[in-house]
């Protein structure tokens, strides 16, 4: 009964680039499964969250099951 | 890897080479570049740019890292909307991702087009994009380490250019 | 014929590989700008045009002249422009004369530079001026023989934009 | 004691490519040695003329000695 939760960028020098996080999971149980530097860095509104490779326009509005993947994308850079 | 993408374009059907790939390992721009033309034998002009890893500033290596499930759709969105606002004849997109050393390629774009300026402006309008509005994540070994590398605020005036 | 050029750039004096050539024969874009990337390690980014002679319209061959005490010196001089107005590391022109087939490269363009809007700007900056102010004259044979082509409006509006 | 006088782009198909004219000549004299259709093509003030690879910008100014290389160059197009 478990959540894998996937951390991209500068992210993953906080929180590891993986994690399992007991289901169900929402916001609040993901923030307080974190480091506090982590959610810290979180508390930043352009981290996005992508929910089984979706992204959620309202990121508080999480609702993650068993076996699903949860990604935090900070800004990113690229080219 | 190479498909053609049917889209809807002021009423016309239009159809065009499309070519993205995400790339673990090294690749031959001058190779890539030489493939795709023979794809497009009807465009008048190809317009492309490489991006390389600089060779000065101190970096050692570069690193990119990607999100499998965002990345490589994303990558597809972008070329179904480059196809729907230019007329082109075909489109390449590559874009490496590990860790590279200074010089090596990191992105390859090539917009083929019957008029030069719809190849232009597609390639730069798929750059500015790939560079500041993609899901890839960078970051630089130096002496003392790695950094990651935020966009330059250049890269977001870039991207606002296109509306 | 691959030179360096020194010019006085805001009071900096920059230097740029330059390879400026008129070509009788056929040529490989490939392999042009893979030598070509070889001579500028330190450029971040080379923006290409490739030009080649439409294969469709039932043209079945294009020839360009040109006027030998003019043309190639009128290419080092827009050469010598662009490297003054962009921040370049190296600029590659290379154009066709002489009879040509549908598909044949005509005109190579590169711009390597450190920042990739001073390789896309000065790419277009030279395709523009080659294209409509550069001394080619273009036919075309069609099936009821040769016919002369006049720079198309596009391209002296395309001109106009640089002011 | 001869100028040569070469024609680019369409002019040539109206005057030959290039053609040997008595020197010294001016602009009137090399009008004068042009076949009637060639010197209407010539009329318009977008051909240009060179004098030994030099533009001329006022091209009725010509005086070419023996020896010399004149051209006249309708508008271009390449790429």
């Amino acid at each position: 009964m478990s959540v894998t939760v996937v951390f991209l960028g500068r992210l993953a020098d906080l929180a590891g680039a993986e994690q399992m996080m007991e289901a169900p999971l929402d916001w609040a149980g993901l923030l307080a499964g974190l480091p506090e530097d982590a959610r810290v860095a979180i508390g930043d509104a352009r981290v996005k969250l992508a929910h089984n490779g979706n992204l959620l326009s309202d990121r508080e509005a999480l609702q993650a099951q068993n076996g699903d993947e949860v990604a935090l994308l900070p800004p990113v850079s690229g080219g | 890897m190479v498909m053609r993408w049917r889209c809807f374009r002021q009423s016309a059907v239009v159809e065009a080479v499309t070519d993205i790939r995400l790339l673990e390992t090294g690749f031959s721009p001058g190779r890539g570049l030489g493939k795709f033309a023979q794809q497009v034998p009807e465009a008048g002009g190809i317009a492309s740019f490489v991006g390389k890893v600089r060779a000065d500033d101190g970096v050692k290596a570069l690193e990119l890292s990607h999100y499998e499930p965002l990345t490589l759709p994303g990558m597809q969105q972008l070329a179904q909307q480059t196809i729907g606002r230019w007329q082109l004849d075909g489109l390449l997109m590559w874009h490496r991702v590990g860790i590279m050393r200074p010089n090596a390629p990191i992105v390859l774009v090539s917009a083929a087009a019957r008029h030069r300026r719809d190849a232009f402006e597609a390639a730069d309008f798929v750059m500015d994009h790939l560079k500041s509005d993609a899901w890839f994540w960078k970051r630089e070994r130096r002496d003392d380490g790695w950094h990651w590398i935020d966009p330059r605020a250049a890269d977001h005036d870039d991207l606002a250019r296109w509306g």
